[in-house]
């Protein structure tokens, strides 16, 4: 392709008539440069610019005409992309999240138009950036534990997503992302084996030739995403296969995946050292789906056992302030039970992203926490070693019916008074160490109670009393705000808190906030956004995609004015260098100016207010916040605050 | 690394700081506190101080003492006498790189310390450009080096910065933009933001990279790739700094000397030909593309002075090509032309076209992605962008190297006879081609004129309106402007190499504001303003860039062509809506910003950026730009919403 | 069927619209066309005054604008065909899509459009514009 | 050598501090200092939230002049190879002593405004959802 190719500029006049036209005739007769320019350019075409006296009969007659270009193509009843569209209804996914882009305008037509209620059962989301559109199905995928879709346009979606691709790849949240491909039109966006550039972030990709091929892509693609180690899969739909036509074509069945449990005999032997230990507790990692979380609270109230949670750091795991989540009433445990978590005398451990890293990392780029070498003790986010007893490698969530079931069995009457009796003791002392774990929180949490800018436990603090009784969800990273929520909060849903960025990935909370704002919408839940600056300002335009499809977003700004661990890290570096501490905050700070936040919010159509620094005032504007998201309105507060 | 790995976290709040003081040294975990650790750089290696917090009584003595000798961690690393990163500062300094663009990141902590702080002059030459997103950095370093055809660094945090700016280098790679990337690389730090081979992400859409092992390597590496950006074909290069030897120990490093790349151009007996046809030719005719630096376009017009050549140009579309209406630029007298030279385009007789990305794509994308445009297999006729002109015969060789061995012999051969005839031909020639321009500029005001009145605003009267404005101003029109139009085509004079920067090169949305910031650096140095006839779509994508114009006084001035939709799209789903007879009454869900409409004067207002409008009567627009050229002259970038006619 | 003989229906039906002077439709009321013409994204291409963008719908004879029938028969024309790439072609407008009385809304509200354009000598700008062309080169500025 | 320079330290204290005491700071200049050299990242604004606490502290890095320069000019001796955020070193060249004074000076000026937990009616309400029973539905 000569180097000027990218110069060619194509007049205005000429952009429309050029392109009917233009498959036909592509002979230039000047040099018309047509600029290669949107995202979805147009057909080069000669760039005189056409005067304005009344069109001739002949026009008129080319105009009728309109003599049909070389490749016909009869008039298409039944397109393949409404076939695709009714093959995600049927799987229940609920919304496709997406940039605009010309590679996949006959699936977003057809999303748009087909079926008697067309946009709904998916819901096209419109998104000011495709990272954007991966990170609500990151927020989507760990509130509720199943995928939707991402949309992404070719090449170009691919890179413009990368990051929120690796992250949801790293924290193994199940997502369909279709990548639209048009091999004939702008050349730039398309390519041979698109997949490869996201292939060693992505659990699964398939690249189908035909119709049929497309429709079992896609729902392939939903089981490799359900299924254990669950994460990212890619489908590159091809424009010819969204646009031909289908016929009588039948839309085959979908059948969910298997995934394999405890078998019947390893069942049976777990529940009678669960029933026969005088002490049993049951440590509960991140489950996969809400049911697995139903289904560990029902083992743990049948045997009575104390338990152990991560409700607090991530979804899908123990409510945390349960009768039975707590020390118990003794600590000498004589039998614990892992659930994708030690320590534990028997874990059941299933498969992780890191079981089919080597396998898909074709390009050896070997990702840290991944590769073969072991991370350094010193690495932050490196598994911590843990004591493990036996580990078996089957997905906990799948063998906890069996395990039940087994349970029930064993119960006599004698065993359950038993347990009864216990489980009072252990809800007892549970309550009494929670009463007592909030009273030393907060005797820390108190000091910098009044300072102004705001101290972040403040925050925290006033928040619990307005939304402990709404059914919310804190769905942005908490550790930048001090986590305050983890001791104050009562953890007791599966989506309770989200979780942090899965690969420390800055730009991650506004998008998975407003993911978990599609989940909420239909539920009648609020989303809780504690908002760094930093995060914000990568992609902003979520907040309007809030806006536009009323998302139930409360975002709070824990504005600090700088990417601030990175101006800890620059004076620590400086100091240790001896010069210019005072210079730190250059290239870490977002001072001078300072960004106003209301402003950028009332921009994108989201009501807000601030800035606040006094902290008597958090009150008052949380409640107006709150009954602005329970009436469908997003809604941001910005809030001055202590840096940490 | 166990499913939950995203669940084993760091330390709560208070420790934080005090468990990392001694962490290397004592990590034995007691109660396993898992705390979520989240940021890009995510806080220090967790030592699980004691389980509860501690009170807010006074130290005791042996706290004191314990805070006051802070044991050092097991492995003291002295602190270094020259910082390893200082010597790079250096070599970049020397290299004349002006500007540094990034999204701070901790992985390049100690190269960002010694960019602030090294020298006598810290900061300055190479300057921190603080961007919000990495792709705005990356954007940036391609506004500048489309502008001043040499490259400058943008600094990336590791995995994630590379992702976060993977479609701005491919634009890079894709459009041959001169760039030196540096990607932080901390092995011990957080292991998702490490990995072994990180280049290789990006491997295929770049020129050339390494990862060197040494501070004395690195050194070198630094300037090699510097050379590798600048050689044709120019592109985005990628250097990993590991973070030990940006702290490595630099006392008794030596700075290598920089040798610049030495182009080769056409050898003395192609000269001597080409010469000769010039000069025997009655009509020639140079036929300009993209060259590779100012220097190079100044060769192309003396070459056509000297031989008296009517030439073809393309500084319309691009930079780094002939001024269009300079006397030789046009059709000519006679447009019989009996010999054609091209530089870097055809349609010509004889074209010297330099090595295209293309001749490298193949040796770098060892993942077999094969991009349109850039595989084996050609693209389709039916693909824009896909025609090329008629080139009778092509020598592979740099066009602008070759210029000053061509001139020397042609001034050689010039006798007193040929001066004159010469001379005359000039002369006809640029009358010609006045009367050419004046009738093409009446022909495009004809057509311009329909819709002169019309609210929402036509954008052929945005662009009218601004030409008298900035006629006598050094202005740089840094936006790709095929969505608005390309007024300026017919009604501008693109007189410099940086008077228009071009289209994106991989027609990727979300470009133009980056790289009008990017030129904005390259002017504020040199007096200049950046024109950014802004498409509302492509400015959704990292807004922030705002910010970093408000925050370094970058003279751009922004015009939003506020169509409130990617109007493309809209279009495009229409007529799939049409062609299938249903619902074209909804073609605009998904496509258009409305609902709520998007305020761009608030917005710009929120990063500290004067602005006004949305402006809807077209009588207001001279006013309006009048203040924003002022405002840019005075360092401060200004935006103008302007609510216009889709296209 | 081949080409040439679909252009010849086309001809015959356009010609029968000319000559028979097909019954008067009943005219459209411009105020729903102007929402319309919104909704349906005329505006899209056509500009929101019908003078920018790809074709203009002012200050021209064309009989599909002239005739409602004709503009009709414009609307529904154009089925049968799809081309691969994405086009910015006039789209088709089927009865389904935009019912006959819609149609006649947004013609009766293109009748509306008038040419406002003043010329160019009128226009200052363009004047500097002119001037500007016209004036030597100086190679430093 | 790390105890011999505590013991140096202990005894400057138990000598009464005979060393002379540099004069007092300016806590005006200082408050500028305190945000300019980001101390307040690490300790906030009002030294009661962050990493540790400067209000309400008896130690004599924040009350005694010369323990609070020592400090100041202390780690000079590591940089640890991945990123740290224990206390930097400020040394002359980076902040001289009449400036860290006046620093110290602003640092005095803190008070610990913390009201106590039971005065908080907010905190009484925290509490008393956390003695709430489970309640699985909500």
């Amino acid at each position: 392709m000569s180097n000027d190719a990218g110069a060619r500029e194509l007049g205005r006049r000429a952009f429309l008539k050029g392109a009917a036209t233009g498959t036909a005739a592509m002979a230039t007769a000047a040099p018309g440069l047509a600029e290669a320019r949107a995202r979805t350019d147009e057909a080069a075409a000669p760039e005189a610019a056409v005067a304005a006296p009344p069109p001739n009969a002949s026009q008129i007659a080319r105009e009728l005409s309109a003599s049909p270009p070389a490749s016909l193509t009869p008039l298409v009843t039944r397109p393949g992309s409404d076939l695709m569209v009714e093959v995600l209804k049927q799987m229940g996914v609920e919304f496709a999240a997406a940039n605009p882009g010309s590679s996949f305008e006959a699936l977003q037509e057809s999303i748009v138009n087909y079926g008697d209620k067309p946009n709904t059962m998916p819901e096209f989301i419109t998104c000011l950036h495709e990272e954007t559109a991966v990170d609500m199905a990151s927020g989507y995928g760990r509130a509720e534990g199943k995928p939707m879709v991402a949309l992404l346009h070719g090449t170009l979606g691919l890179q413009h997503a990368a990051m929120a691709i690796y992250q949801a790849y790293y924290g193994g949240t199940p997502m369909l992302i279709i990548a639209g491909r048009d091999d004939g039109f702008i050349q730039a966006h398309t390519a041979d084996d698109m997949a490869a550039m996201v292939r060693s972030f992505t659990k699964w990709d398939a690249h189908p030739k035909t119709l049929p091929e497309a429709l079992a892509a896609l729902q392939e693609g939903y089981r490799q995403a359900t299924t254990a180690p669950t994460g990212p899969v890619v489908v590159v739909l091809d424009t010819e296969v969204q646009k031909e036509e289908a016929g009588d074509f039948a839309v085959p069945a979908y059948r969910p995946p298997v995934i394999a449990g405890l078998d019947a005999a390893a069942a049976r032997r777990l529940a009678e050292r669960l029933i026969n230990a005088k002490n049993p507790r049951i440590n509960v990692g991140r489950l996969r789906t809400p049911q697995g979380v139903r289904q560990a609270v029902q083992l743990a109230e049948l045997i009575g056992a104390s338990t152990s949670s991560q409700a607090t750091v991530g979804p899908m795991s123990f409510p945390n302030r349960h009768a039975s989540c707590g020390p118990g009433a003794a600590t000498d445990y004589d039998f614990t039970l892992g659930l994708e978590i030690g320590p534990a005398d028997v874990a059941l451990m299933g498969p992780t992203i890191a079981s089919i890293a080597a396998t898909r990392d074709k390009m050896g780029v070997a990702f840290g926490g991944l590769r073969a070498k072991p991370s350094p003790p010193t690495a932050p986010l490196a598994p911590m070693a843990v004591k493990i007893g036996e580990t078996i490698g089957l997905d906990a969530e799948a063998s906890l019916p069996g395990l039940i079931a087994a349970v029930q069995i064993l119960l006599t009457a004698e065993r359950r008074d038993a347990i009864a009796k216990r489980a009072a003791l252990t809800a007892a002392a549970n309550r009494k160490a929670n009463v007592e774990g909030v009273r030393k929180a907060l005797t820390v949490k108190r000091t910098g109670w009044n300072s102004s800018p705001v101290s972040l436990a403040r925050i925290y603090a006033e928040l619990w009393p307005l939304i402990e009784n709404e059914d919310w969800c804190l769905a942005s990273p908490s550790v930048l705000s001090g986590s305050h929520h983890r001791e104050l909060w009562a953890h007791n849903k599966p989506y309770s808190y989200l979780g942090l960025p899965p690969a420390g990935g800055i730009g991650y909370g506004a998008g998975a906030c407003a993911g978990a704002g599609l989940a909420a919408r239909e539920r009648g839940r609020i989303i809780i956004n504690i908002q760094t600056d930093g995060d914000m300002n990568y992609a902003p335009g979520a907040l309007w995609t809030e806006a536009h499809h009323g998302l139930p977003v409360l975002s709070i700004m824990h504005n600090n004015r700088a990417w601030h661990q990175e101006l800890m890290f620059l004076t620590f570096m400086a100091g240790a260098r001896g010069r210019g501490t005072d210079r730190a905050h250059i290239g870490s700070t977002l001072r001078n100016p300072f960004i106003d936040y209301r402003k950028m919010a009332e921009a994108y159509g989201v009501a807000g207010e601030g800035p606040i620094e006094d902290p008597a005032l958090l009150r008052a504007a949380f409640k107006r916040g709150i009954a602005s998201v329970k009436a469908g309105r997003p809604y941001l507060i910005d809030v001055i605050t202590q840096p940490r | 690394m166990s499913n939950d790995a995203d669940t084993r976290k760091l330390v709560g709040r208070r420790g934080f700081l005090k468990g990392a003081a001694v962490a290397p040294a004592a990590m034995a975990v007691s109660a396993p506190e898992l705390a979520d650790a989240q940021t890009r750089v995510a806080v220090q290696a967790a030592a699980a101080a004691s389980a509860g917090a501690t009170a807010v009584p006074a130290p005791t003595p042996e706290q004191v003492a314990r805070e006051t000798s802070a044991t050092p961690p097991q492995t003291p690393t002295p602190t270094v006498k020259v910082p390893g990163s200082d010597l790079m500062v250096e070599v970049l300094k020397r290299l004349g790189v002006e500007f540094c663009t990034s999204n701070p990141g901790s992985s390049f902590e100690a190269l960002q310390e010694s960019l602030v702080n090294y020298g006598d002059k810290p900061n300055t030459m190479p300057e921190f450009i603080t961007c919000l997103h990495e792709e705005t950095a990356v954007d940036m370093a391609t506004g500048y080096g489309k502008a001043e055809g040499k490259p400058m660094v943008a600094l990336l945090h590791g995995t994630l910065g590379l992702q976060h700016a993977s479609m701005a280098i491919y634009q890079a790679y894709y459009g041959g933009v001169p760039m030196v990337i540096i990607a932080g690389r901390d092995d011990g730090f957080i292991q998702a933001h490490t990995a072994n081979d990180m280049a290789a992400m990006v491997r295929s859409f770049t020129k050339w990279d390494a990862h060197p092992k040494t501070l004395p390597e690195a050194l070198d590496v630094l300037q090699e790739a510097y050379r590798q950006a600048i050689t044709a074909p120019t592109g985005p290069v990628v250097v990993i700094l590991d973070t030990e030897i940006q702290k490595a120990e630099g006392a008794g490093v030596a700075i290598p000397t920089y040798r610049p790349p030495v182009i080769p151009g056409i050898d003395a007996a192609t000269a001597e030909r080409l010469a000769a046809r010039l000069l025997a030719a009655k009509n020639p005719r140079l036929s300009v593309g993209k060259l590779r630096t100012p220097e190079g376009v100044k060769n192309a017009v003396k070459l056509a002075e000297l031989v008296g050549a009517s030439t073809a140009t393309q500084s319309t579309s691009g930079p780094m090509s002939f001024p269009n209406r300079h006397p030789a630029c046009g059709p000519g007298a006679d447009t019989a032309y009996d010999f054609t030279l091209g530089l870097e385009s055809g349609p010509a007789d004889v074209a010297m076209m330099g090595p295209t990305i293309a001749s490298i794509a193949a040796l770098r994308d060892k993942m077999g992605v094969a991009f349109g445009g850039l595989r084996a297999s050609p693209a389709p006729t039916t693909a824009p962008g896909g025609g090329g002109s008629k080139i009778g015969e092509k020598i592979d060789i740099d066009a602008e190297a070759s210029l000053p061995a061509l001139i020397a012999v042609v001034e050689k051969a010039m006798t007193p006879a040929r001066r004159r005839a010469i001379a005359d031909r000039v002369a006809k020639n640029a009358a010609a081609n006045q009367k050419a321009t004046v009738e093409g500029v009446h022909k495009a005001l004809e057509a311009k004129r329909v819709g002169w009145n019309n609210s929402p605003v036509s954008l052929g009267r945005i662009y009218a309106e601004l030409a008298p404005l900035i006629e006598n101003e050094d202005w740089c029109l840094a936006s790709p402007t095929a969505f608005s139009g390309s007024h300026h085509r017919d009604l501008w004079n693109h007189d410099k190499p940086y008077s228009y920067l071009g289209p994106q090169p991989a027609g990727g949305i979300g470009y133009g504001a980056g790289a009008s910031a990017g030129a904005g650096l390259a002017a504020r140095e040199r007096k200049r303003i950046v024109i950014n006839i802004q498409t509302d779509g492509d400015m959704n994508f990292a807004p922030g860039v705002l910010w970093t114009e408000a925050h370094h006084g970058l003279p751009v001035l922004s015009i939003m062509h506020n169509n409130r939709a990617w109007h493309q799209e809209l279009m495009f789903l229409e007529f799939m809506a049409g062609a299938r007879g249903r619902g074209t009454d909804r073609a605009h869900i998904g496509s258009t910003l409305r609902d709520p409409f998007i305020d761009y004067k608030k917005m710009a207002e929120a990063y500290g950026v004067a602005g006004e409008g949305p402006i809807t009567d077209p009588n207001e627009l001279a006013a309006a730009f009048k203040r924003g050229i002022a405002s840019v002259k005075a360092g401060k970038p200004y935006l103008i919403d302007v609510i216009t006619q889709p296209r | 069927m081949t080409l040439s003989s679909k252009l010849a229906i086309v001809f015959l039906a356009l010609a029968a619209a000319f000559a028979g002077g097909a019954s008067a439709q009943t005219a459209g009321d411009p105020a729903r066309g102007k929402t319309l013409y919104f909704d349906h994204g005329c505006y899209g291409c056509h500009g929101y005054q019908g003078q920018t963008g790809a074709r203009n719908l002012v200050g021209t004879n064309s009989p599909i604008i002239a005739k409602p029938e004709v503009f009709l028969f414009f609307l529904r024309q154009r089925g049968n065909f799809l081309p691969m790439i994405p086009s910015t072609a006039m789209p088709r407008f089927s009865e389904k899509a935009l019912p006959d009385p819609q149609a006649l809304d947004i013609y009766a509200y293109i009748k509306t459009f008038k040419l406002d354009a003043p010329d160019v000598a009128s226009i200052p700008v363009m004047g500097q514009i002119e001037a500007s062309a016209a004036r030597a080169y100086q190679a430093g500025r | 050598m790390k105890i011999v320079i505590v013991s140096i330290l202990a005894l400057g204290f138990a000598a009464g501090g005979a060393v002379a005491a540099p004069a007092g700071g300016d806590p005006v200049r200082g408050k500028q200092l305190y945000y300019d050299h980001g101390c307040y990242g690490c300790h906030g604004y009002g030294g009661q939230t962050g990493a540790w606490n400067l209000v309400g502290t008896s130690s004599p890095i924040v009350n005694n002049a010369q323990a609070f320069l020592f400090f100041l000019r202390q780690r000079g001796g590591f940089s640890p190879m991945i990123p740290s955020l224990a206390m930097p070193r400020f040394s002359e060249a980076a902040l001289p002593d009449a400036q860290a004074l006046d620093i110290q000076a602003y640092i005095k000026t803190f008070k610990l405004d913390a009201p106590d937990v039971d005065s908080i009616p907010l905190m009484g309400q925290i509490e008393a959802s956390a003695a709430k029973s489970y309640d699985p539905g909500k």
